[in-house]
C-alpha cells in the first residue's frame, strides 16, 4: 500500500512484460522475464503479501527463470523474424485480447476501490482468519494457518500439482524402451567430466551452499512466525542443489539425488502430508482435522496440535517441492538424459 | 521518516527504470543479464526499504536474502549458458540486422 | 571433525537467523544443522590442512577494511568516469593477463573477487595460475597484481618462500 | 482524479498485462514465447487477486508479537486479508508446474521437429503425414508379431 | 474403522494416497503398480457408490475438511448430481484401468509406474472437481487433472506432443479464465464457498462484475469442455494420445467440465440469474447447435476413426450444453442423463478403438477392414456403442436424446431439435460407414500359409475385451434403467423451480 | 543521530546507485558497463543496507537487533555474490567471443 | 371392456428367438444342430403365440410390463387381436422360411450361415416385438431392432452390390425412423404425456390443423418399411439379399411391420374417430392409391423376377394402408386380413423365385421360358400365390380384397374402388406373362425343359405348404378373420 511505489513498479512491470514478448532472442526474453518476476515480487511485498512475494521470488523468479535457461540451453535462442501465415493467429490474438480487455475493464467499474478496507473481500470471510489464527491454531502467520489448516486441503493438492508436474516432466522427457527394473536407473556413472572449470564460481558456491541450505531449513521451520514455509524453503533448498549443478556439474547433484531418490522423496513428502490428514481420519476426526492429533502428540492441546501438525505438513511439502524442483531441472537441462547440464 | 523511505523507494524505482533500459534495449544478451542483475540488487535494497516502511523489517529480510541468493543463481545460470554455446551472439537480436556483424 | 565444525557453524548461523529461542525451535535448529552438516560438510571444508583455519579467518577479517577502502575508491573512480561528460576519452579498456603466485583455491578466489571489487578491474577468468583481467584504464592495468596479492598471500600463509 | 486512478490503477494494469500475455499465447509463433506469455498471463491474475486483498492501513498478515500472542483481540483492520495470498501461493505453484510441463513439451517438440516455430512445426507435421500417406504404409510399430 | 460419514473423503483420498504409494512401489517393483491402481480405483468406486446410496437415502452430504465450518474451510458436498457423476467417473476409470494394462505395456514400456501414478492423479483431479463445494479448490484440481492429461497425451505418437502443447496453452487459458472469474466473485463477495456465494449473489445480480465473472467462468469451462469454437485443441490431443490415456480422458474430461458448468450455473449463480436475469440462452443454444452441426460435419470429413470419434465428442458437448440452456426440467434432465450416457458411450467406443489399434496398429479407416470376422466381439461392442451414439433404443444414447428433444420442444427450440436429429443422422452415416468397411472389406493383414490365408489379427486379449464388453452391456442396461435413473436420482439433481 | 546517519548513508548509496546506472547507460560496451554495475552496486547496496540496519537500531530490541544482523548477513552475501556474478557475466561475454571495446578502433564496429 | 390380464407369455414369445441366438452361435460348427435350434425356437414361438389365440379370442388382452424406461414410458407388451394376427402370421411363416432357408442356403452352399440364422432369429424377435408392442416406444424399439438385424441379412453376399443396397436400405429405413418417426413420437409424447396405444387414440383433443397433418405425414412416411412412395426405393434394392431373406422381408417381417406400424399408429395413437372427425385420412388414401397404381405399373416393366415381386409388394402394402386409411370397419378388416393373406401369397411367390434360382440359377423372367415343364410343382405353387396376390378365388387374397372393396363402398370412396379394381387388373397383367412363358413358350436351350428338376425338398416343401395355406385360407379363414374382426371391433368401439 505504498501507492507511489505501486504505480512505478506496475509501470515497470508492464514495460518488462511488453518487452519480453517483443524481444527476438529467447535467452534475452528469459532474462527479461526473470527481471519481470523479480519486479513482481517487489510488487507483492509492497502490497503486503509477503508470503506471495517469497514464493514469487523463489518459485517465479528463481526457479522458473532457471528452467527457462535450461530449456533455451537445450533448444535454441533463435526466434524466427517473419513467420509465415501467422496473420490469422495475430488477428485472433488481438481480437481475443482486446475483447477480454474490454470485458474486464467493464467489470472494474463495479469493483471496490483498491485497498478499500470495507470491500467485501476484507469484510466477509477473511476477518475470521485474522482474528482466529491465534485462538484456533496458535500460529501468528495467518497465511500459514490458512494455507496449512483452514484451507489445508487446497495446499495438499497444490503440492500434488507440483508432484504431478514432476511426474509429467519425467514421463514426457524420460527415454522409452528402457527395460531395467526401474524407470530410473539411467544415471550415467563415472567421474565428473565437464570441461570448463570456473574456480571462482565453484569456490564461492561451495562455501555458500551449506549456509543457503540452512537458510532454507530455517525458512521451512519458521513459516509459522515469519513469511516462508514449506514451499519457499523447499524451493530454496532445491535451488541450492541447482546452484551446485550449475557451477559444478549435473552429476554433482545426481550422485546425491538421482531420479529414484527424488521420486521417493517427493512421494514421501506427499505421503507425509496426506498421511497426517489420514491419521486424523483414523483418529476419528475429519480428514486434515489436526486437532485430533492431540490424542497422540504428547504435551499438546487441540490448538497446539494444529500448529505442530502444520509444521509436519510443511516439512512434507518442502520435501516434495525440493525433490521435484531438482527433478524438473535435471530433466530439462539434460533433456532427460542426465548426461550433462548447464 | 516513513515518507523519507517512501521517496527513497521511489527514486530507487526510477533508477530501476533506467537500468531497465539496458535490460530491454540490450544490445547484447550480456547487457540484458547485467541489467537484470542490477535491477535485482536494487530490488534487495528496495525490499528492505519497504519492510522499513511497514515497520516489520524482520519479516522482510528473509525475503531479501532469498531474493539475493536467487538473483545470484539466475545470473550464474544465465552466464553459464555461454560456456556451452560459444559464438552464438549472431543469434541475438541486437546484432542481427547490423550490416557488418560483430567481429569475433 | 569437519562434520562437527560444520555443525557448529551452522548452528551458530541458525541462531542468528532464527530469533526464536524456545526449546522447540532450538531443537529444530539442531536437526537442521545436523542435516546440513550431513549433506554439505564436504563442501564447506575440502581436503586442506586445517590447522591454520582460525588464524586465516582472523587475518581475513583484518583484510576486509582494506578492501572496503579500495572498493570505495574504485567506485568513486568509476562513478567519476560514468558521470564525466567526456568519458570516452578517459577510459582505455583492455584485457591484461598475469601469473599469480598463489596456490590455494581460496586464496586465488579471494584475489579474483578482490580484483573484481577494486578499481577498474574485473577478473575475467582464472586458468591454472593465469589471471585474465579486464581493466578500465592503463593506470589500473599496470598496478596489477600489486599489493593485493601480497596481502592475500599473507592471509593464507602463502608468503613468498 | 488521483483518487480515481489510485482506486483502479492496479486493475487497469492487470488487464493490460493480461492482454499482453493472452496475445502472446495466442499469436506468438515461437513456443517458448507462448510459454512466457503464459507466465505473464498467470501473473496478471495474481496481481488481480493480491490487489483485491490489499487493505489501506493494514500491515502484513502476520500477527505482531506485541499483541495477539497474549490473547488480546486482534484488530481486523490492522491486517491485510490473508486469503488471496494463500490462493495465490497455490496459483504460483500451479503456474510453475505448468511451466515445467510446457518446457518439457517444448523440448520434446524441438527434439522431434528441430524447431520451436509453430509454422515450421506444422509444415513438418504435414510433411510427415503426406509421407506416410503416399507410401501407404501403416504404422507398423505396434502390429503384433 | 471408517464409518460411512467418511465416504466422501475416501472417494478422493484413496486414489490420491495410492498414487504416491504406487509411485514409491514402482521404484522397487514395477509389476505391483497396476494392481495397486486397480485396487485404489475399486476402493474409490465403492466409496462413490456408498456415497450415492447415502445421498439417495438420507439426502445431501456435507463434509467439512479439517473440521472447519464452510465459508472458512473447504467443504465437500455430495448431492444427487455429483453423486451420480462420481460413480460414473470411478466406474469409467476402473474400466479404463483394467483395459489399459496391455496397451500400456506395449506403448509405454518402462513407464508403467509413472503412467499409473498420473492416471490415478488424473482421476483424483476429476473426482475432486466433482465433489468439491469450493470454487477455488475446484481450480486446483482442475489443474491437477489438466497437467496429468497434458503429460498422458504427450507420450502418444506422431503429433501428440504438439497437440499436447496446444492443449496446454489453451487449457491454461481456460483454467486461468476460470480462476479470474472466481477472482471476480471473490472481489465482489469475499467468499469462495459455492453455497455461500449463492446466498450472497442475489443482492448483486445487477453487478457488471458478477456478469463478467459468470462470462469468464463460462468461457473457461467451455474451453475445458471443448465447446465448439473453443474445441480446436481436442481432436488432435485425443487422437494421438496413447490408447490407455484416450480411454480415460475422452470419456471423462469433457463430461466433468460440463458438470462444472452445471454446478456453476445452478449452485453458484442460481438458475434465476442465469436464465431470467441474463438473456443469453438463445445465443448459447445457437452455439450448441453450431457445435453439434460443426462437430458432426467435421467428423464426417475424417478418414481416421479415432479422430472421427473425437469430433463426435465435440458434437456431444453441444448436446449437453444446449440441453442445459434449454432451461427446462426435461432439457436439463436430458443433459445430465447424457453426461452419464455419453461417458459410457465414449468409453465403449474408445475402448473398442483402443482394442482395434492394439491389434491392427493404426487408427485409419483402412485398419478396420475385415475386422467383423477377425474381432467379432470387439466389433459387436463397437456396434453397440455406435448405436448408442446414433440413438437407437434400447441403448442409452436414445434416452438422453429423447429428453433433450422433448425439452427443446417444450422450450419451443425447434432448431435444436433439428440439430439433434441431424446429428443422429450424421452419426448413423458415420458409423455405418465404419461398420461397412469392417464388414465388407477384405482384411489387409493376411499371410498366406499352407492352409490358405491366415489372418494376423485376432480377438483382443481378455483384459481388454472384458471392460469393453462390460461397457457395451452397461450402455444397454443404462438405457433400460434410465427411467429408474431419472426418477431416483436425476430429477433431484435438477434445481427446484425449473 | 542515528536517523541522520541513516539519511547520510542512504543518500550516498543512492548517489552511487545513480552513478552506477549512468555508467551502465553510458559506457561503450558491456565490459566497461560491467565495471559500473559490479562495483557500484556492491558499494551502494552496502551503504544503503548499512543505513537501514542502523535505522533499525533506533529503538533497540532483540528483534530489531537481529533484523539488523540479518541485514548485515545480506551484506555479506552480496559481498560474496556480487563479484562472483560480475565475473560470471563478464566471463560469459568473453567466452562468447566478443572482443572488448578499445579506444584504438572506431566504436561503431564494436559492441 | 376387454379384460386385461398380465401374462409373461408375450415376453417369452418375443424372447424365444432372441434366446435361440446363443445356442445357434455356439453350435456354429454343427449345421444340423444349429438348424435344429432354429426349428425348436420356431416351434416354441408358434406354440406360445398360438397359446394366446384362445384367450384373445375370448376377449382378453394379455399385457406384460417389462421395465419403465422413462416416466410414463415403458417397454411393455400388450397382446390384442390385431397384434396376435400379425404375430401368428409371422411365426407360422418363420417356420416355413426356416425350412426353406435350410434348403436354399445348403443348396447354394452359402457362406456365413450361422450369422444368417442368428440374425434371422433376431429379426423374428423384433417382428413379434412390434406386433405385441403396447406402446409406440416399444414399437419403435423393435422397429429399429428389426432394421438393424436385417442389415446383415440384406448384405449377406458382402459384395459391392450388396454394399450399395445395404447403404440404400439403411439410409431409407434409419433415416426416416430417426428423422421422422422419432420426432413425431416425441411430439406426441410432448402433447399427450403418454405413448400407450389405446383403442380410441391418445391424440384426440391435443392436436389439430397443420400440426396434425404434419404428424400424420411424419408417421406414414416415417415408417418407411411400409414402402409408401416416395419411401419405397429401398425395397427393390434390397432384393440382392438371399431369397429366404427377401421372402421374409417382403412378405412377412419387414414390410408388414411397416404397414402394421402405420395401422397401429392410425388406430392406437390418432384414433379412428378422431381422424375421421378431422378429415385427415384423405391424404393417406391418396398416397396409398398413388402407390398402388404406380408400383403396379413399374412392376410391369421389370424383368428380374424378384424385382417384379418387389414392386408388387409395394403396391400390395399400400392396400393395407389404404384399408386402414379408409377408416371404415370393413376397410380395416380388409386391410388387416390382407396382412395375412398377402403374406402367404407373396411368400409363396418368393419361395418359388428362390427355388427357380436354386434349381436353375435363373433370375430374369425372360430366361424362364419353358420352366413350367421342368419345375411343375413350383410353378403351380407360383400360380396359386399369384392368384392370391391378384385376389382371385379360391385363394385367401380374394377375401381380403373383397373386404377392401366393401370398405371403399362403405367409406363412400368410389374412386378407390376403381383404383382397387384397376390395380387387380395390373396385377394380373404382370403375373400372367410369367405363366405364359413358363408353360407355353418353348425353352431357349434345348433340353432345358426335358428334365424334371425341382429344387431340393427343403425348398419345395415350404412353398407347397404356403401355397396350400393360401388356398386353405379361402375356405377356412376363421382364425385370422375372427382376430381381425375382433381388432376392428376394438378400434371402432
Amino acid at each position: 500500500m505504498i501507492w507511489q511505489i505501486d504505480l512505478l513498479i506496475l509501470t515497470l512491470i508492464v514495460i518488462c512484460g511488453f518487452c519480453t514478448i517483443v524481444v527476438k532472442d529467447l535467452l534475452g526474453a528469459a532474462v527479461i522475464f526473470g527481471a519481470y518476476s523479480f519486479l513482481m515480487c517487489l510488487l507483492w511485498t509492497e502490497m503486503g503479501a509477503v508470503d506471495v512475494a517469497f514464493t514469487e521470488a523463489s518459485v517465479g523468479a528463481g526457479v522458473s527463470t532457471v528452467l527457462f535457461f535450461a530449456a533455451v540451453h537445450r533448444t535454441t535462442r533463435h526466434v524466427k523474424m517473419k513467420p509465415s501465415g501467422r496473420l490469422m493467429g495475430k488477428t485472433i490474438g488481438l481480437a481475443a485480447a482486446g475483447l477480454m480487455g474490454c470485458v474486464l475493464l467493464y467489470a472494474t467499474t463495479d469493483f471496490p476501490s483498491w485497498a478499500d478496507p470495507n470491500s467485501p473481500a476484507s469484510t466477509h470471510v477473511s476477518p475470521r482468519y485474522i482474528t482466529g489464527t491465534i485462538p484456533d491454531t496458535s500460529v501468528p502467520n495467518m497465511v500459514t494457518s490458512v494455507l496449512a489448516d483452514y484451507r489445508g486441503f487446497d495446499t495438499m493438492f497444490e503440492t500434488a500439482v507440483i508432484l504431478t508436474a514432476g511426474l509429467a516432466v519425467l514421463i514426457i522427457l524420460g527415454q522409452t524402451g528402457n527395460r531395467s527394473p526401474l524407470p530410473i536407473s539411467r544415471l550415467p556413472q563415472g567421474p565428473i567430466t565437464q570441461g570448463y572449470d570456473d574456480t571462482i564460481i565453484r569456490f564461492i558456491t561451495r562455501i555458500m551452499t551449506p549456509f543457503l541450505q540452512l537458510f532454507a531449513l530455517y525458512v521451512i521451520a519458521h513459516g509459522h512466525h515469519s513469511p516462508g514455509g514449506g514451499f519457499q524453503g523447499g524451493v530454496i533448498l532445491g535451488a541450492t542443489f541447482i546452484l551446485m549443478s550449475i557451477s559444478y556439474d549435473l552429476r554433482m547433484v545426481t550422485n546425491r539425488f538421482n531420479e529414484r531418490t527424488n521420486l521417493l522423496l517427493a512421494n514421501t513428502g506427499l505421503l507425509i502430508y496426506s498421511g497426517i490428514g489420514a491419521l486424523c481420519l483414523i483418529l476419528g476426526a475429519n480428514f486434515l482435522d489436526y486437532s485430533a492429533l492431540a490424542k497422540i502428540l504428547p504435551g499438546t492441546t487441540t490448538i497446539t496440535a494444529r500448529s505442530e501438525a502444520m509444521l509436519g505438513v510443511e516439512i512434507g511439502v518442502a520435501l516434495a517441492v525440493m525433490a521435484i524442483v531438482i527433478l524438473i531441472y535435471n530433466n530439462l537441462v539434460s533433456n532427460g538424459t542426465y548426461e550433462n547440464g548447464l | 521518516m516513513s515518507d523519507y523511505f517512501t521517496w527513497l523507494g521511489v527514486v530507487l524505482c526510477l533508477l530501476m527504470l533506467m537500468a531497465l533500459y539496458r535490460t530491454v534495449i540490450g544490445p547484447t544478451i550480456i547487457d540484458r543479464i547485467m541489467g537484470a542483475n542490477v535491477i535485482g540488487t536494487k530490488t534487495v535494497v528496495l525490499l528492505i526499504i519497504i519492510g522499513t516502511i511497514f515497520g516489520r523489517v524482520e519479516m522482510f529480510v528473509d525475503i531479501a536474502l532469498a531474493y539475493a541468493m536467487l538473483n545470484f543463481i539466475v545470473t550464474i545460470a544465465a552466464s553459464r549458458y555461454f560456456t556451452h554455446h560459444k559464438n552464438i551472439l549472431q543469434e541475438g537480436y541486437g546484432l542481427r540486422h547490423r550490416p557488418g556483424g560483430p567481429k569475433d | 571433525m569437519y562434520f562437527l565444525a560444520t555443525f557448529l557453524i551452522m548452528f551458530g548461523f541458525w541462531i542468528l537467523l532464527s530469533g526464536i529461542f524456545d526449546f522447540f525451535h532450538l531443537s529444530l535448529g539442531v536437526l537442521a544443522s545436523l542435516l546440513v552438516a550431513g549433506l554439505s560438510s564436504e563442501h564447506l571444508f575440502r581436503n586442506r590442512d586445517h590447522s591454520t583455519r582460525l588464524v586465516e579467518a582472523w587475518r581475513f577479517l583484518l583484510y576486509i577494511p582494506w578492501v572496503i577502502k579500495e572498493i570505495i575508491l574504485s567506485t568513486l573512480h568509476v562513478a567519476f568516469l560514468a558521470l564525466h561528460p567526456d568519458m570516452m576519452k578517459k577510459i582505455a579498456p583492455r584485457v591484461v593477463t598475469f601469473k599469480t603466485k598463489l596456490h590455494g583455491t581460496a586464496a586465488r578466489v579471494t584475489l579474483a573477487n578482490s580484483i573484481t571489487l577494486t578499481p577498474g578491474t574485473i577478473t575475467i577468468r582464472i586458468t591454472d595460475d593465469v589471471y585474465a583481467v579486464h581493466a578500465l584504464s592503463d593506470k589500473v592495468a599496470r598496478a596489477l597484481p600489486g599489493e593485493m596479492e601480497d596481502r592475500i598471500a599473507t592471509i593464507f600463509g602463502e608468503t613468498r618462500k | 482524479m488521483l483518487e480515481f486512478i489510485l482506486a483502479k490503477y492496479n486493475y487497469w494494469i492487470y488487464i493490460l498485462i493480461m492482454m499482453i500475455g493472452l496475445y502472446a499465447m495466442l499469436a506468438k509463433n515461437n513456443l517458448i514465447k507462448k510459454i512466457i506469455g503464459m507466465g505473464i498471463f498467470q501473473t496478471a491474475i495474481i496481481i488481480f487477486y493480491v490487489s483485491a486483498g490489499a487493505k489501506r492501513g493494514g500491515t502484513i498478515p502476520i500477527i505482531e508479537h506485541a499483541h495477539g500472542a497474549e490473547g488480546n483481540a486482534v484488530d481486523v483492520l490492522h491486517y491485510i486479508n490473508p486469503l488471496p495470498h494463500v490462493l495465490m501461493l497455490t496459483a504460483i505453484v500451479v503456474s510453475v508446474g505448468t511451466l515445467g510441463v510446457a518446457l518439457a513439451l517444448a523440448l520434446r517438440i524441438y527434439g522431434r521437429y528441430n524447431s520451436l516455430e509453430e509454422d515450421e512445426i506444422l509444415d513438418r507435421i504435414d510433411q510427415d503425414e503426406t509421407a506416410t500417406e503416399t507410401t501407404g504404409a501403416l504404422p507398423t510399430t505396434m502390429i503384433q508379431s | 474403522m471408517i464409518n460411512p460419514e467418511q465416504y466422501p473423503i475416501l472417494i478422493v483420498i484413496v486414489p490420491f494416497l495410492s498414487a504416491f504409494f504406487l509411485s514409491i512401489t514402482g521404484c522397487f517393483k514395477r509389476s505391483l503398480c497396476r494392481p495397486i491402481a486397480l485396487l485404489a480405483l475399486f476402493g474409490a468406486a465403492a466409496a462413490a457408490v456408498g456415497s450415492l446410496h447415502r445421498v439417495i437415502t438420507t439426502g445431501i452430504i456435507h463434509y467439512r475438511l479439517g473440521g472447519w465450518p464452510p465459508p472458512f474451510g473447504i467443504e465437500y458436498v455430495i448431492d444427487h448430481l455429483n453423486g451420480l457423476v462420481l460413480v460414473v467417473i470411478t466406474l469409467v476409470a476402473l474400466l479404463a484401468a483394467i483395459f489399459s494394462g496391455k496397451s500400456v505395456e506395449r506403448e509405454l514400456p518402462g513407464k508403467e509406474p509413472l503412467f499409473y501414478a498420473l492416471f490415478l492423479l488424473l482421476v483424483v483431479g476429476l473426482l475432486g472437481m466433482t465433489i468439491t463445494g469450493d470454487a477455488f479448490n475446484l481450480y486446483v484440481l482442475l489443474e491437477i487433472s489438466s497437467l496429468t492429461a497434458y503429460a498422458l497425451i504427450a507420450i502418444g505418437q506422431d503429433r501428440a506432443i504438439h497437440a499436447s502443447f496446444n492443449y496446454l496453452i489453451i487449457g491454461t487459458i481456460g483454467a486461468s479464465f476460470y480462476l479470474l472469474g472466481v477472482g471476480h466473485l471473490y472481489i465482489m463477495t469475499g467468499s469462495l464457498n459455492m453455497a455461500d456465494l449463492a446466498s450472497i449473489l442475489p443482492q448483486l445480480y445487477g453487478s457488471k462484475a458478477i456478469l463478467t465473472a459468470f462470462l469468464l467462468i463460462l468461457i473457461g469451462v467451455w474451453t475445458k469442455m471443448a465447446f465448439f469454437p473453443l474445441h480446436t485443441w481436442l481432436p488432435n490431443s485425443y487422437t494421438y494420445a496413447p490408447t490407455a490415456t484416450s480411454c480415460l480422458v475422452a470419456p471423462l474430461m469433457t463430461k466433468v467440465a460440463v458438470y462444472i458448468m452445471i454446478r456453476m450455473m445452478f449452485s453458484v449463480f442460481t438458475p434465476a440469474y442465469v436464465f431470467h436475469h441474463l438473456a443469453m440462452a438463445p445465443v448459447v443454444i445457437w452455439m450448441a447447435i453450431a457445435a453439434i452441426v460443426g462437430g458432426s460435419l467435421l467428423a464426417l470429413s475424417q478418414r481416421d476413426f479415432k479422430k472421427m470419434l473425437t469430433y463426435l465428442i465435440v458434437a456431444e458437448v453441444g448436446y449437453m450444453v444446449g440441453g442445459i440452456w434449454l432451461a427446462n426440467r426435461l432439457g436439463i434432465t436430458g443433459a445430465i442423463l447424457h453426461i452419464v450416457n455419453d461417458a459410457f458411450m465414449t468409453l465403449c467406443l474408445f475402448l473398442a478403438a483402443g482394442t482395434i489399434i492394439h491389434r491392427t496398429g493404426g487408427h485409419h479407416f483402412d485398419n478396420l477392414k475385415g475386422l467383423f470376422h477377425q474381432m467379432p466381439l470387439t466389433m459387436t461392442a463397437f456396434t453397440i456403442g455406435a448405436l448408442s451414439m446414433i440413438g437407437v433404443p434400447p441403448t442409452a444414447g436414445f434416452f438422453s436424446k429423447w429428453y433433450l428433444i422433448l425439452g427443446s420442444i417444450q422450450a419451443g427450440r425447434y432448431e435444436f431439435v433439428a440439430a439433434l436429429l441431424f446429428s443422429s443422422l450424421v452419426n448413423a452415416v458415420l458409423f455405418f460407414r465404419l461398420l461397412e468397411i469392417s464388414y465388407f472389406e477384405k482384411p489387409p493383414h493376411q499371410e498366406n500359409t499352407a492352409h490358405g490365408p491366415v489372418s494376423m489379427v485376432a480377438e483382443a486379449p481378455l483384459t481388454m475385451l472384458v471392460p469393453l464388453l462390460v461397457s457395451a452391456i452397461t450402455l444397454i442396461v443404462l438405457g433400460i434403467y434410465s427411467g429408474e435413473l431419472v426418477t431416483k436420482i436425476i430429477q433431484f439433481a435438477v434445481p427446484a423451480g425449473i | 543521530m542515528l536517523n541522520s546517519l541513516t539519511i547520510v548513508l542512504t543518500i550516498s548509496g543512492l548517489f552511487f546507485f545513480f552513478a552506477t546506472t549512468m555508467g551502465i547507460l553510458r559506457f561503450p560496451d558491456f565490459y566497461t558497463r560491467m565495471h559500473a554495475a559490479g562495483k557500484g552496486d556492491t558499494l551502494s547496496s552496502t551503504l544503503m543496507l548499512l543505513g537501514l540496519a542502523i535505522y533499525h537500531l533506533n529503538h533497540f530490541s532483540m528483534g530489531d537487533f537481529l533484523a539488523s544482523v540479518k541485514i548485515m548477513l545480506i551484506l555479506v552475501f552480496i559481498f560474496l555474490a556480487s563479484p562472483t556474478a560480475t565475473h560470471a557475466i563478464i566471463d560469459a561475454g568473453y567466452e562468447s567471443g566478443v572482443a572488448p571495446w578499445t579506444n584504438d578502433s572506431s566504436p561503431e564496429e564494436q559492441e | 371392456m376387454t379384460d386385461t390380464v398380465t401374462s409373461i407369455i408375450p415376453l417369452l414369445a418375443v424372447l424365444v428367438s432372441l434366446a435361440a441366438v446363443v445356442p445357434i452361435l455356439l453350435s456354429r460348427k454343427r449345421p444340423n444342430l444349429r438348424e435344429g435350434w432354429t426349428f425348436a425356437a420356431g416351434l416354441t414361438k408358434l406354440g406360445l403365440v398360438y397359446a394366446m389365440v384362445g384367450p384373445v379370442l375370448s376377449g382378453k388382452v394379455l399385457t406384460y410390463r417389462l421395465v419403465e424406461v422413462m416416466p410414463g414410458i415403458s417397454v411393455a407388451f400388450r397382446v390384442d387381436a390385431m397384434g396376435l394376427l400379425f404375430a401368428l402370421v409371422a411365426s407360422i411363416l418363420w417356420l416355413a422360411t426356416t425350412a426353406y432357408a435350410i434348403g436354399y442356403m445348403r443348396g447354394l452352399n452359402e457362406h456365413s450361415q450361422t450369422r444368417f440364422f442368428s440374425f434371422f432369429a433376431v429379426a423374428l424377435s423384433a417382428t413379434i416385438g412390434v406386433a405385441f408392442a403396447a406402446n409406440l416406444f416399444t414399437l419403435y424399439l423393435f422397429y429399429e431392432m428389426l432394421s438393424l438385424a436385417t442389415y446383415p441379412l440384406v448384405t449377406h453376399h458382402q459384395d459391392q452390390e450388396a454394399r450399395m443396397s445395404g447403404r440404400k436400405y439403411l439410409t431409407y429405413i434409419l433415416g426416416t425412423s430417426i428423422g421422422l418417426v422419432l420426432p413425431a413420437m416425441i411430439i406426441t409424447y410432448h402433447l399427450t404425456g403418454t405413448l400407450e396405444f389405446s383403442p380410441g387414440g391418445i391424440l384426440a383433443g391435443h392436436v389439430s390443423g397443420p400440426l396434425l397433418t404434419m404428424l400424420i405425414l411424419m408417421f406414414v412416411l416415417g415408417f418407411a418399411k411400409a414402402a409408401i412412395m416416395p419411401m419405397h426405393g429401398w425395397l427393390p434394392a434390397a432384393m440382392v439379399a438371399p431369397t429366404p431373406v427377401s421372402a421374409l422381408l417382403h412378405a412377412v417381417a419387414v414390410v408388414k411391420v411397416g404397414a402394421f406400424s402405420i395401422f397401429r399408429v392410425m388406430t392406437g395413437i390418432f384414433g379412428t374417430g378422431f381422424l375421421l372427425s378431422q378429415h385427415q385420412n384423405q391424404l393417406i388414401i391418396i398416397l396409398a392409391a398413388v402407390t398402388v397404381i404406380t408400383a403396379s405399373l413399374i412392376a410391369l416393366t421389370q424383368d428380374g423376377l424378384k424385382r417384379r415381386l418387389a414392386f408388387s409388394t409395394i403396391g400390395q402394402l399400400s392396400y393395407i394402408i389404404l384399408g386402414a386409411a379408409l377408416l371404415s370397419p370393413k376397410g380395416m378388416l380388409g386391410g388387416l386380413l390382407h396382412i395375412a393373406m398377402h403374406a402367404f401369397g407373396k411368400i409363396t411367390l418368393f419361395f418359388c423365385a428362390g427355388a427357380i434360382f436354386v434349381a436353375t440359377g435363373k433370375k430374369n423372367i425372360s430366361e424362364m421360358a419353358g420352366i413350367g415343364r421342368r419345375m411343375p410343382i413350383t410353378m403351380i405353387a407360383f400360380l396359386i400365390g399369384a392368384m392370391s396376390v391378384i385376389g382371385l378365388p379360391p385363394t385367401g387374397g380374394f377375401i381380403s380384397k373383397w373386404y377392401l372393396v366393401l370398405g371403399t363402398l362403405e367409406a363412400d370412396q368410389p374412386l378407390m374402388l376403381a383404383v382397387l379394381l384397376g390395380s387387380s387388373l395390373l396385377n394380373a397383367a404382370y403375373f400372367m406373362p410369367v405363366f405364359y412363358r413358363a408353360f407355353f413358350c418353348p425353352p431357349e436351350e434345348s433340353g432345358f425343359a426335358d428334365r424334371f428338376n425341382e429344387a431340393p425338398v427343403w425348398c419345395v416343401a415350404p412353398l407347397v405348404f404356403s401355397s396350400l395355406m393360401s388356398l386353405g385360407l379361402f375356405f377356412y379363414p376363421q382364425p385370422f378373420f375372427n382376430l381381425a374382426r375382433l381388432a376392428v371391433q376394438a378400434f371402432t368401439g
